[in-house]
């Protein structure tokens, strides 16, 4: 070991032999900031793993949604539009989709039901398949119970579930429930040659600019949605998530580094005259900063690592559940998956740099101040 | 005699969690694979289904929907339905004067 | 040799309570001696001593350590040098009250940065010298009068410093501890170190070994015996 | 303006450095006109004593500056997919006139700050503390630099619109475009592989002069910079196409990215320090007369101009590596 380590493990040895004289109390400072970080992590862990989720997921996506607007609300569209779009030059296929909501009035879920294109999902007619959330909020006993459901007051109309997906596909399935296209537009009275949206692709992902300003001209009256857009929507809207989380954790560490600041400049007399005796026995102003930062160091490192390793199991291994509520909203039908870890260098130095600056920021000056006291001081 | 120096428990310690965090980010590394697999079956559905968006947050079409949703819509489902997206997700539509129904209970609920 | 020239000292200078504790200091402070300063409190010694100590720079004047000007000095070379040049016993003894009497004795140690078994070493030998080895790892809020000036003793030892300063080193203590403690500080002039004490003790200024006495009063040198 | 966490840091730093830098600031103004060695009043030692104090904040405004730099080339890369076009970091850094500008100067900051420290470890050496007026006559300097880089970087976070069509590093880097990035892009490989070459041979014969004579660290300076611009314009126009294995991909940043094994660390962070401490070696070698520091300051340029030749080396060696394990040819 260099003379500078020593010297360092030496300085850390004092703090830590001073520190240890109230182990109590200090190691409740340490947990309490370990808190703080931990709220941080984990809004943070919930979000990135979300995030990572649906951008990878939705990569496959259909690459533009072709939406009509009338007088600012959705409209359905008539199935031409897709023949019109499907002579844009570039895209290589666009499709009308049917798709809508049904608002379960027993369970108060909402259910996305959809008729699916491929041949291989579509079901019998008078059978469904359904995501894993809609037997779970049904309170389903066995598999293969009939599915009722009601319109408005009175009506009843059973469906059998042909199958259901699989909870890995939760993300995305939950709530799905798949009918073919008879079906639908008899359940939803909806009149033929009409759709929901339509869905194109396109053979270079560079030109969907380009396709889409050529739709818009053709079709003023479509709103074209891009899978980018999409992504976009879906990255800010869990920046916003962990953003809520982050300021409230954010209220917490300014509140906590208020605290430090007034622990360091208000030293009680006690505290004074020691460092006053460390001067006097031949420690440096560099040497009392170097070892006042040990503490503060060890506090701030301390609390960092407790916080984030605990809320990494708590998102990961447990689910989140401390803050489920508050990332996940009030859905009745919530998709029941574990979230995939997914931490990169970006959070932990954020977590990092959010946690040890602050507090090393707002004890240095006070630090300093106890630390240029005069030597003889003690002899006076 | 070799006396314990203060910072050897709390360098074990630290080095100990440093460790954890060290196999937490190793065990990321390693269940990638399964979660690829998973991811990768999850895409194959939005492919053939045509999927947009997640079933996150399914309470109401702005949010089960939040890229599809219209852009300027109030109270789509709910005079009461909070119709920004964290806000409408955080604050469920209020119980009274009743769930799924406009203000007016129907006669026969009474 | 130490020598001070016309060395002054104020305290709380350009305010209304300002105080001129030393008034154009000249001495010399033989190396290889016993040096005692005694006078009444108030009289200025522990102000010299603390100037003397590279504890503090003076006013005006001028300071020499074995030939060195000292008093220009930026602080932290004079830190520097008083941890490798003088070891201190002050008045109250200045243990930090909580840490065992190992961990007080090593304190001046710290920024130096030496090994560390190795310092320990040199603590416990120390100890050992002064009877304090089977105590070494007692809080020093336990210690007997004696004991905690030993300690202080060995603390002031640690890093092997030439000159020795203690201030009123027996303010506090019986007939039969302050003739330990000359034994202790004879032991030290016999090992080749400088003593500097200040004391209005007349059993240390009388006691057999010291070899000059400056008597001072009201912030001035009154007289040199030796 | 978009509500992150990185962002939050990020601007929390900002914030800190700045108010470091304006107290510092006061404090260089205050021993510029007061500062006086031979006073031995209680003021002189109270400025003696705050200079410990800006010593350790300057140290600590480095080390924060430091981890910025990387948060912020991180978070431009993964805001990337917020800006329509964006792919990487340099889509998200043109987002608006600011990006570029504000890491540019988070680079500017981070190496003042090192010269300065450097600076400040010379002058604690002395004893009569040699280079204390020199040293914040500097700081006036590195102060407004700070409080630039804090400003354009609210600016940069503040003006970003998320609708805007940015241009990504698949355009910047291309001969297609105008401009500085262009001019580095186009530069044949093997022209500024070459100069690289010969850039870092003359590096080390005045590396080796200065270790041999005691002299030419000023030189040597010179061509550690020089050599930084050299492998900054290499990375782009030669040796990140062969880590990408794609001929037409010069970006300098996506080479950061896990895909790429975090291969760009291997040679930004020995490249940063032979320069840092090169550059600083003849900033140091000026002073070289001043009395009190004759007897060790010429060691410690020695030390500097070592480890400078150290980083210098690794550079060279992670771009040997890159090139020799890459499946790409360029040179056939």
């Amino acid at each position: 070991m260099t003379p500078w380590l020593r010297r360092q493990r030496a300085l850390a040895d004092y703090t830590l032999a001073s520190l240890a004289r109230r182990k109590g109390k200090n190691i409740a400072l340490v947990a309490v900031y370990a808190i703080v970080v931990f709220v941080l992590a984990s809004a943070m862990f919930f979000a990135a793993s979300l995030r990572f989720e649906t951008s990878a997921v939705l990569r496959d996506a259909p690459e533009v949604t072709v939406q009509k607007i009338t007088m600012g609300r959705q409209d359905l569209i008539e199935g031409s539009v897709a023949e019109e779009i499907g002579k844009i030059r570039g895209v290589t296929s666009a499709k009308p989709r049917l798709w809508g909501y049904y608002y379960d009035r027993i369970v108060g879920a909402n259910y996305t039901v959809m008729v699916p294109d491929d041949p291989e999902m579509i079901p019998e007619p008078g059978s469904v398949i359904v995501g894993e959330g809609i037997p779970r909020a049904r309170g389903f006993k066995w598999s293969g119970a009939p599915l009722f459901l009601s319109r408005y007051e009175g009506d009843l109309k059973r469906f059998d579930v042909a199958r259901a997906f699989e909870s890995d596909s939760a993300l995305m399935t939950s709530d799905l429930m798949l009918m073919n296209e008879a079906d639908f537009r008899d359940f939803f009275e909806i009149p033929a040659g009409l759709y929901t949206d339509v869905v194109a692709t396109v053979r270079n992902p560079n030109e969907v600019a380009t396709i889409v300003e050529k739709g818009s001209n053709a079709l003023p009256q479509m709103r074209f949605v891009t899978r980018s857009d999409i992504e976009r929507t879906y990255q800010k809207l869990f920046d916003w998530r962990e953003g809520l989380l982050a300021a409230l954790a954010a209220a917490g560490i300014l509140a906590f580094v208020i605290f430090a600041a007034e622990k360091a400049s208000g030293l009680s007399a006690e505290e004074m005259r020691e460092i006053g005796i460390l001067k006097a026995v031949g420690w440096d102003t560099r040497d009392v900063i170097a070892m006042k930062l040990w503490e503060g160091g060890l506090v701030s490192l301390g609390a960092f690592l407790l916080g984030t390793v605990t809320a990494f199991a708590h998102v990961f291994f447990f689910g989140a559940p401390l803050f489920a509520p508050i990332l996940k909203g009030w859905a009745v039908i919530y998709p029941d998956f574990a979230l995939a870890p997914h931490v990169d260098g970006l959070e932990l130095l954020t977590l990092a740099l959010l946690t040890i600056v602050p507090y090393i920021a707002a004890t240095l000056v006070p630090i300093w101040r106890v630390a240029s006291g005069d030597p003889d001081a003690v002899m006076r | 005699m070799q006396a314990r120096r203060p910072t050897t428990p709390v360098f074990i310690v630290l080095g100990a969690l440093a460790a954890l965090l060290a196999i937490e980010l190793y065990y990321t590394a390693f269940a990638s694979a399964a979660r690829n697999t998973r991811l990768a079956k999850e895409a194959g559905l939005v492919r053939a289904l045509g999927l947009t968006d997640t079933a996150l947050f399914t309470e109401a079409r702005y949010t089960r929907h939040p890229a599809l949703a219209d852009l300027n819509t109030p109270f789509q489902d709910h005079p009461m339905g909070f119709d920004h997206f964290p806000s409408g997700t955080i604050v469920p539509v209020p119980d009274l004067p009743g769930n799924g129904w406009l203000i007016f209970e129907p006669e026969a609920k009474k | 040799m130490i020598t001070l020239t016309s060395v002054t000292k104020l305290y709380n200078e350009g305010r209304p309570n300002e105080v001129q504790a030393l008034k154009g200091i000249d001495l010399t402070i033989a190396r290889d001696a016993i040096t005692v300063l005694k006078g009444p409190s108030g009289s200025g010694k522990t102000t010299l001593l603390s100037i003397v100590a590279c504890m503090a720079r003076p006013t005006t004047g001028r300071v020499t350590l074995d030939g060195e000007v000292v008093s220009g000095l930026p602080e932290r070379f004079l830190t520097e040098l008083r941890r490798t040049t003088f070891g201190f016993v002050f008045q109250r003894f200045n243990l930090i009250r909580g840490l065992s009497v190992i961990e007080n004795v090593m304190l001046p140690a710290a920024p130096l940065g030496g090994d560390h078994a190795k310092v320990r070493e040199r603590a416990l030998e120390r100890l050992a010298a002064l009877d304090l080895a089977d105590k070494a790892q007692m809080p020093v809020e336990f210690l007997s009068g004696g004991e905690t000036q030993r300690a202080a003793i060995a603390r002031a030892l640690i890093n092997d410093a030439p000159i020795v300063i203690a201030d009123e080193p027996t303010a506090n203590l019986d007939t039969d501890l302050t003739m330990r403690f000359l034994e202790i500080v004879r032991a030290l002039r016999a090992e080749g170190k400088t003593v500097i004490m200040t004391s209005h003790d007349p059993r240390i200024w009388d006691a057999e070994g010291v070899d000059a006495v400056v008597e001072m009063r009201d912030g001035a040198i009154f007289g040199e015996f030796a | 303006m978009i509500f992150q966490t990185p962002i939050m840091a990020l601007l929390l730093v900002a914030g800190l450095a700045s108010l470091t830098a304006l107290w510092s600031g006061g404090f260089a103004v205050q021993v510029l006109r007061r500062w006086n060695l031979a006073d031995m009043s209680r003021a002189q030692l109270q400025r003696e004593r705050a200079t410990e104090l800006v010593s350790t904040l300057f140290a600590a405004v480095m080390l924060a500056e430091l981890a910025a730099l990387l948060l912020f080339v991180f978070n431009a890369d993964r805001m990337a997919s917020l800006f329509v076009g964006a792919m990487c970091a340099v889509g998200t850094l043109n987002v608006n006139g600011y990006g570029f500008p504000a890491l540019y100067l988070k680079i500017g900051v981070f190496f003042a700050a090192t010269l300065w420290l450097m600076l400040d470890r010379a002058d604690r050496m002395g004893r009569d503390y040699p280079l204390t007026k020199v040293k914040y006559g500097v700081m006036l300097a590195i102060v407004p630099l700070v409080l630039a880089d804090a400003g354009t970087e609210l600016a940069y976070f503040l003006n970003m619109h998320t609708d805007v069509i940015t241009s990504c590093c698949s355009k910047l880097f291309t001969p297609a475009n105008a401009g500085l990035a262009n001019e580095m892009a186009s530069i044949g490989p093997g022209m500024s592989l070459w100069l690289l070459g010969f850039a870092g041979l003359a590096v080390a014969v005045s590396g080796a002069v200065v270790l041999w004579s005691g002299r030419g660290a000023l030189a040597y300076a010179f061509l550690s910079a020089l050599m930084f611009a050299l492998a900054l314009t290499a990375v782009v126009s030669v040796i990140a196409p062969y880590i990408y294995e794609y001929p037409n991909h010069h970006c300098p940043f996506c080479i950061l990215k896990p895909e790429y094994n975090y291969y760009g660390y291997a040679l930004y962070i020995p490249l940063f320090l032979g320069t840092g401490l090169g550059v600083g070696a003849g900033m140091l070698s000026l002073f070289r007369n001043r009395e009190s520091l004759a007897d060790k300051l010429p060691a410690m340029i020695r030390r500097q101009v070592i480890w400078s030749m150290a980083g210098f080396a690794g550079f060279g060696l992670a771009t040997l590596y890159a090139i020799a394990s890459s499946n790409l040819i360029i040179f056939g």
